[in-house]
């Protein structure tokens, strides 16, 4: 029964969560004060927008894609949601569902003319970001309140950051991971030849997880907004390299459908966290650069031991 | 109030150029001499890994929960941080910013007229060529606050003085080699122009590219990046060459860092500081170039005086 | 060649695409200066050629092979190199020997934390990139220190209009396109791309030739770093960053494959001036910043669909 | 149903290219029949089959399903819909999904709330029919298995039925990656399956397979089917014949009956990694030695770990390998034949440090023509060759370089009888030269080729038989644990 409960699947599944209480419990000790419900909210809230562009780097991963447009596209979303979206409702919504319906289009095109999704995303990046800069060519705008209220929301007793990320972990690992409907998208990652000999169309399902993709891409543009209040075209071109290694912490592959929506939701806080960690550090500004570089390798050198250790039992 | 027991922390966006790196020096030097004489507890200096308004932002959260009583911020944007300056003010901590401003009206901003920066660059170039001709602008980053500021002083100088036009424009995103590729591309295509605007930092690689491209050079305002300066220094010596440098001083960092100390002492502060940006003219280049430390920036450092007198002349 | 197999040449769309471009901004400015564009584009091309040779191997060595540490190492390798010379002309040699060791460095570290701490690729060089610039930072804390005058010359001479680097960057490309086809180290990394776990029962030393990738693309991106702040009068902290994404456009739209195995050294420096014309004819044509921005990345996909035309899907 | 056919393909022709894989194909299959589909390697059976199945168009030629011509629009859906399954000869498995999962893959029906426990029943019974004792969780991740195992996932996905019935079952070369007592199970079971009234088509190129399991055989050739009878009709040496395939004289126990290892120096020894009680392996100068055992055993670790140098193997001199498994292990997709062949020797065709392609592409041609790979031209795509030939090619890598030691990995797998004797013959020519060579099989008949054969059973070494004293019955007692149940073979 313990040999079932730690079987290598299932410890490989721990590391992710492993690494980021590791992460958690060092900042507890070096900054009390964030242990507790405004501490958590502060700690964890600009996680949230990440957490969601992550899982949508994560449906592009899982069809062996990679997207690095993610960051162009959740700043335009940005911009739009402090502009359109604040100013005539309709209009903006009407733009973000077409911007989501460009996403399922750009995965139509890709596996139409078997394009490398590095190179389209690639020059999409420069789309979103020149259309960001036209829609709010100077920073600005303002988040909706609804949005704004909703993202600053106290509920009782756990704060809203960990409500909101916990609900997206589960809701997208139920839908991906254990749905029937799920488990074909994620077959057409590990062997798309196999998926069309039973009849499936991979064109679909490249569409469907594309517009996933886009649909997170909105909805961290939008969580964004309702942080920050206002939005500038450059806000979260970040995002795009933050999202790819988030879904790696925690634990997903480049190639063959090998995803979880659970890591990545937890190498997203890891990795909002890390900066976090170091600012209690008070190193010297020379070296707070390349801290950064350094916990992330502190963390992933953590999961090599792990694995060491669990090889040798 | 007694400040001996506060505490200033430092958000900075950006540490890749050497304006940054100035700057960074400039708060270190005064607030370390500041810390060693019991005025402050401590001012400490975090910088982002990269310039991004979301990194800021957590950067902003967690020195609140590391308890510091006043932040002063250089901002990557004036509006995106909005919501962790609001955070920081109702948690009771005094927020400055300088230089990259916040709009948040609970923080206070000692702001640069970057609109009149442009405006006085086209300014000196009508007075110094009263025929006028074609100019061409550098920018530098799109969608940055900065330049398009910048740039409208600009266009607001050109069309007041109604004698130049803007035959091209580049981003050189405040970067030597950038604008240097940018101008090399564009150049060939361009007819003769008269003068370069720019935004600083950028001015010797734009020297660099019209010299490669074997033009005649046009006046270039530059940056007072002190490689600038130099050259100026050498064309003047050669062939009696003319401009202007205009920049905002990196030291507005130690201004800052006293202007929150006021606050934190109980002064009377206006929200609203402005100070003026740092000039240097064929005249005062030789003494400008000699305080100016090699491959750095012309700078000036504020002391507690200093920063009193720009308080009470905001009054 | 027959004409098809001409037009499924992988790097063709590039050059197809550079000489559109060109051809469009000569349009557009009646024929003045087409031919110092060139120029420009030849000089500025060599350094996006000089990082994208390495970041071509190390694309070519399989998906997650990505080198994201060469903005880093340009800047460090470059400002080490700028200080120690100091503007000596004595000491060029040494501020070489010195930008190349900084890039061997820069690859050993990278791969030992690949190999040794088993870190994707990806993230690797992304964190040890942090690393650099901060080295860099505290090195010379941001100062631009002027390369040595004969450097500076040697950098932007020409022979017959012709720019000395880029005469010398063709040579480089040359030598690495036989590297490529006609050694067993190309082989090999071309066996590793497509099909790693079969390479090494082939016989491949897997691991020493993925190390070899590695150093080899810090040491190009060092090299480059030298040659940059030479060319451009110093070393900045932020000269790399345009080369981050870059170097990989310029990788893949000369029509190396991103899922590894494939690579072509042509393709490089027509992608390189493709993207350097593409931008000045957009600057030419006064287009504003996000016009700008839009228009690059249409035409960059629309290259890459015409490249795909040839391409027939597979059956089955 | 017995008035016609169930499935008529009429003059069904495709070419790739130069190469034309079926010229007019005629085949019927009848209701309660398995039809035996024979033929050399590259004689168009899969291709045919992904005719049938619905996934590559045929450029001409009609295809009747159950009296209606479904020539139109023929699609892997309609197929699907008519009950026609197929195990394709390449793996067809998601290897990142689970056991359910995949049988969730090719049974759209299996959805909604609890579809996760019908799959696993409807995946785990059919298992549990086929191949008892299977060892196999449907929750295990496909990826983690063994070739074998994922095999028999997909054949028991194709025999699978939900709400639409497994009326064709076509099963492209099921054994070849089964050892014998799973593959015995697999055909057990088609017979029952055929008496029940089901129709399967089985390709493979164990003969004895065929001529025990069919009702009707049809043999292939080149692109066309050149027999078509009862079972009854043919025997070992008339299947050959029809074939077109001339080798088959060398029957028999080919290895010396003298020993070489009274005089011949040890090249390598080798030890499994195992807990458990185990003999160690070595091998003499010229010896051809066999591992043996059901598939799974620790074989092909065991050849890696020889093949790497690895610590606790003690091997002198290069080692090459033939991969079995050759999606994973052997090809490089992008590459031509011929590069996918010189990339074993490249040192052989350097010229200071260039290599000379002009060289390296002679070498191809050679062992193109030594080894009968069937190709107009070594410069076409790998992937455009048949399973089999693919194979080949990665024979001639190996026995191309200049490696003293030659570890192969089951690597008859798709091999056609006429080449299997041509590589047989070639190995033991090789070996009086000098060579050694560690053959893993889960073919009794390729044991007899060997001096000396090692039995696998759960990661270690059993038994150590000479060739004169290895026989079939001994091979197996060792293969079974002695208090496990003996499956009579
Ligand atoms: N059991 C295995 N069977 C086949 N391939 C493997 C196995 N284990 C690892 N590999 C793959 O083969 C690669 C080669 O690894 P290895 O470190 O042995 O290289 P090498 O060719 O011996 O290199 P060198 O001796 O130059 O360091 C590994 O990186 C891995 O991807
Ligand atoms: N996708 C393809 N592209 C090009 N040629 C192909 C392709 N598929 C098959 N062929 C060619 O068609 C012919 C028939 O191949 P097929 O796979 O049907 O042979 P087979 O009888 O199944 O052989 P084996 O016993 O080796 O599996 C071969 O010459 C093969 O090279
Ligand atoms: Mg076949
Ligand atoms: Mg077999």
């Amino acid at each position: 029964m313990i040999g079932a409960i730690f079987s290598p699947r299932v410890l490989r599944g721990l590391l992710p969560p492993l690494s980021l209480a590791v992460l958690l419990i060092s900042i507890f000790w070096l900054q009390p004060r964030t242990m507790s419900y405004f501490g958590l909210n502060l700690l964890l809230n600009l996680a949230v927008p990440i957490a969601l562009a992550t899982i949508a780097q994560m449906f592009i991963l899982c069809v062996n894609e990679l997207d690095l447009s993610i960051g162009g596209f959740v700043s335009l979303v940005a911009c739009i949601t402090a502009t359109w979206v604040q100013e005539t409702p309709l209009f903006g919504l009407l733009a973000l569902a077409a911007l989501i319906a460009a996403y399922a289009g750009l995965g139509a095109l890709i596996h139409i003319r078997q394009l490398p999704s590095i190179v389209v995303t690639l020059g999409m990046s420069f789309v979103w970001l020149g259309l960001a800069v036209l829609v709010l060519p100077t920073p600005g705008g303002k988040a909706p309140d609804w949005i704004r209220s909703l993202m600053t929301l106290k509920p009782p007793m756990i704060p809203f950051p960990i409500i909101a990320s916990v609900a997206l972990a589960l809701i997208v690992h139920v839908a991906l991971m254990r749905s029937a409907g799920g488990t074909v998208l994620r077959g057409a990652g590990g062997n798309p030849a196999a998926l069309a000999r039973a009849g499936w169309s991979i064109l679909r399902i490249k569409m469907t997880m594309f517009a996933l993709a886009g649909f997170f891409g909105v909805l961290s543009g939008m969580a964004l907004v309702g942080l920050t209040t206002s939005a500038d075209a450059n806000i979260a071109l970040r995002y795009t390299l933050l999202s790819i290694a988030g879904v790696i912490l925690g634990g997903g592959e480049f190639v063959g459908g090998r995803v979880s929506p659970i890591g990545a939701v937890i190498g997203a806080m890891t990795l909002a966290l890390a900066g976090s960690f170091l600012s209690f550090l008070r190193l010297n500004p020379d070296w707070q650069i390349g801290a950064q570089g350094a916990i992330l390798i502190i963390v992933l050198a953590l999961r090599l031991l792990i694995r060491q250790a669990e090889k040798r039992r | 109030a007694d400040t001996a027991g506060k505490r200033i922390a430092l958000s900075n966006n950006y540490a890749g150029n050497s304006w940054r790196q100035a700057m960074l020096r400039s708060w270190e030097k005064v607030t370390s001499a500041a810390v060693a004489d019991g005025t402050v507890a401590a001012a400490d200096a975090f910088t982002t890994a990269e310039n991004q308004v979301t990194e800021q932002a957590a950067q902003i959260q967690n020195l609140i929960l590391q308890g510091y009583d006043a932040i002063v911020i250089n901002a990557a944007s004036p509006e995106g941080l909005n919501g962790a300056v609001k955070e920081a003010c109702d948690a009771g901590v005094t927020v400055v910013s300088f230089d990259g401003i916040v709009t948040e009206p609970c923080a206070w901003r000692i702001a640069v007229n970057f609109k009149q920066m442009g405006k006085d660059e086209v300014l000196y170039l009508a007075d110094k060529l009263p025929d006028g001709g074609n100019l061409l602008e550098i920018r530098g980053l799109a969608g940055v606050f900065v330049d398009d500021e910048i740039s409208a002083g600009i266009h607001e100088g050109v069309a007041e003085t109604g004698k130049f036009t803007i035959v091209g424009s580049v981003n050189g995103n405040w970067a030597q080699d950038v604008a240097q590729k940018a101008v090399a591309g564009i150049l060939p295509s361009l007819p003769d122009i008269v003068g370069v605007v720019t935004q600083g930092g950028d001015g010797y690689g734009a020297a660099q590219a019209i010299k490669a491209a074997g033009r005649d050079m046009p006046v270039i305002v530059m940056g007072n990046r002190q490689d600038e300066l130099q050259w100026w220094k050498e064309q003047k010596d050669a062939n009696g060459y003319e401009t202007m440098s205009v920049s905002i001083a990196p030291g507005v960092s130690t201004l800052a860092f006293w202007v929150a100390q006021q606050v934190l002492d109980g002064a009377d502060v206006p929200k609203d500081l402005t100070v003026p940006f740092l000039r240097i003219d064929q005249g005062n280049l030789e003494e400008n170039l000699a305080t100016t430390e090699a491959g750095g920036v012309a700078n000036v450092e504020y002391s507690l005086e200093d920063a009193k007198t720009v308080i009470s002349g905001a009054m | 060649m027959s004409r098809a197999a001409i037009l499924r040449q992988p790097w063709l769309w590039a050059w197809v695409g550079a000489l559109a471009v060109w051809l469009a901004t000569a349009a557009f400015t009646g024929g003045t200066g087409s031919g110092q564009v060139i120029s420009a584009a030849l000089t500025f091309g060599a350094f996006f050629v000089i990082v994208a040779l390495g970041q071509m191997f190390v694309i070519t060595l399989g998906p997650g092979n990505v080198d994201l540490s060469i903005p880093a190492c340009m800047t460090l390798a470059g400002t080490v190199s700028m200080k120690i010379m100091d503007g000596a002309g004595a000491m060029i040699p040494v501020g070489l020997a010195v930008a190349v060791a900084v890039g061997l460095a820069v690859g050993v570290i990278n791969y030992t934390l690949i190999r040794a701490l088993r870190i994707p690729p990806i993230i690797a060089t992304l964190s040890s990139s942090f690393i650099f610039q901060s080295a860099a930072i505290w090195y010379n804390r941001g100062l631009r220190v002027k390369p040595p005058e004969a450097l500076g010359d040697f950098t932007t001479a020409k022979i017959a209009g012709m720019p000395f680097i880029a005469i010398l960057v063709i040579g480089l490309a040359v030598a690495m396109h036989i590297l490529l086809a006609r050694t067993i180290y190309g082989r090999s990394v071309l066996a590793i791309g497509q099909n790693m776990r079969a390479a090494g029962l082939a016989g491949i030393r897997v691991e020493r030739i993925r190390a070899i990738t590695y150093i080899m693309c810090a040491t190009l991106a060092g090299l480059c770093g030298y040659l940059l702040a030479a060319f451009s009068g110093g070393a900045a902290l932020n000269m790399g960053e345009e080369y981050l994404l870059s170097s990989i456009a310029v990788v893949v739209i000369g029509g190396t494959s991103v899922a590894g195995g494939f690579a072509n050294v042509p393709g490089l420096w027509g992608a390189a001036l493709f993207l350097f014309l593409l931008v000045t004819m957009l600057n030419t044509f006064g287009a504003g910043a996000g016009v700008r921005l839009v228009l690059t990345g249409l035409i960059i996909i629309g290259v890459i669909v015409a490249a795909s035309g040839g391409r027939h899907k597979r059956e089955g | 149903m017995t008035d016609g056919p169930i499935v008529l393909v009429d003059g069904v022709e495709k070419r790739f290219g130069a190469v034309r894989a079926l010229s007019g194909v005629t085949l019927d299959l009848q209701a309660g029949e398995c039809l035996g589909l024979v033929g050399h390697n590259g004689a168009g059976k899969s291709t045919l089959m992904n005719v049938l199945s619905g996934i590559m168009v045929p450029d001409a030629g009609r295809i009747v399903i159950g009296g209606a011509d479904l020539t139109e629009r023929y699609s892997a859906v309609s197929a699907m819909a008519q009950g026609v399954r197929c195990v394709f000869q390449e793996l067809s498995l998601c290897p990142n999904l689970t056991v359910a999962e995949n049988a969730r893959i090719s049974h759209p029906a299996i959805s909604g709330i609890g579809w996760r426990r019908r799959a696993r029943a409807l995946i785990g019974g059919m298992l549990d029919q086929v191949f008892p004792g299977h060892g196999i969780s449907t929750d295990d991740v496909v990826g983690d298995l063994s070739i074998a195992k994922r095999q028999m996932v997909e054949i028991a996905r194709a025999f699978a039925v939900t709400d639409r019935e497994a009326r064709v079952v076509i099963l492209d070369e099921p054994t070849s990656s089964l050892d014998g007592v799973s593959a015995e199970k697999l055909l057990a079971h088609v017979r029952r399956y055929v008496a029940a009234g089901g129709t399967c088509v089985l390709i493979s190129h164990l003969l004895g397979e065929i001529l025990n399991i069919s009702d009707r055989i049809a043999v292939m050739r080149d692109g066309g089917v050149v027999a078509l009878d009862s079972a009854r009709a043919f025997d070992r040496k008339s299947l050959v014949a029809a074939m077109g395939s001339v080798a088959e004289g060398l029957q028999g126990p080919a290895a010396k009956a003298t020993p070489k290892r009274a005089d011949a120096p040890a090249v390598l020894t080798a030890r499994p990694e195992t807990k458990s009680e185990t003999l160690a392996l070595s091998a003499h100068k010229g010896e051809v030695v066999g591992l043996a055992g059901l598939s799974g055993q620790g074989q092909t670790e065991l050849l890696v770990r020889v093949f790497r140098h690895a610590a606790g193997t003690e091997v002198r001199g290069d080692v090459a390998l033939v991969a079995g498994d050759r999606q994973t292990d052997g090809i490089f997709p992008l590459w031509s034949i011929a590069e996918n062949i010189s990339i074993g020797s490249l040192r052989q065709f350097l010229n200071g440090i260039l290599l000379d392609h002009g060289r390296a592409q002679a070498f191809a041609q050679d062992w193109r023509a030594r080894i009968g790979i069937r190709t107009p031209d070594v410069n076409q795509p790998i992937l455009s060759l048949s399973g089999g030939n693919q194979q080949k090619a990665l024979f001639a890598r190996a026995l191309g370089s200049t490696a003293g030691i030659i570890v192969m990995d089951d690597p008859m797998r798709g091999v056609d009888v006429g080449t299997k004797q041509e590589v047989y013959a070639m190995i033991r020519d090789e070996a009086e030269k000098g060579r050694t060579f560690l053959w893993y099989t889960t073919e009794m008949d390729e044991l007899r080729n060997c001096d000396h054969v090692y039995v696998f059973r759960e990661g270690a070494i059993v038994a150590d038989l000479p060739h004169a004293e290895m026989s079939e019955e001994k091979v197996l007692h060792a293969s079974f644990r002695d208090d496990g149940v003996r499956v009579s073979a």
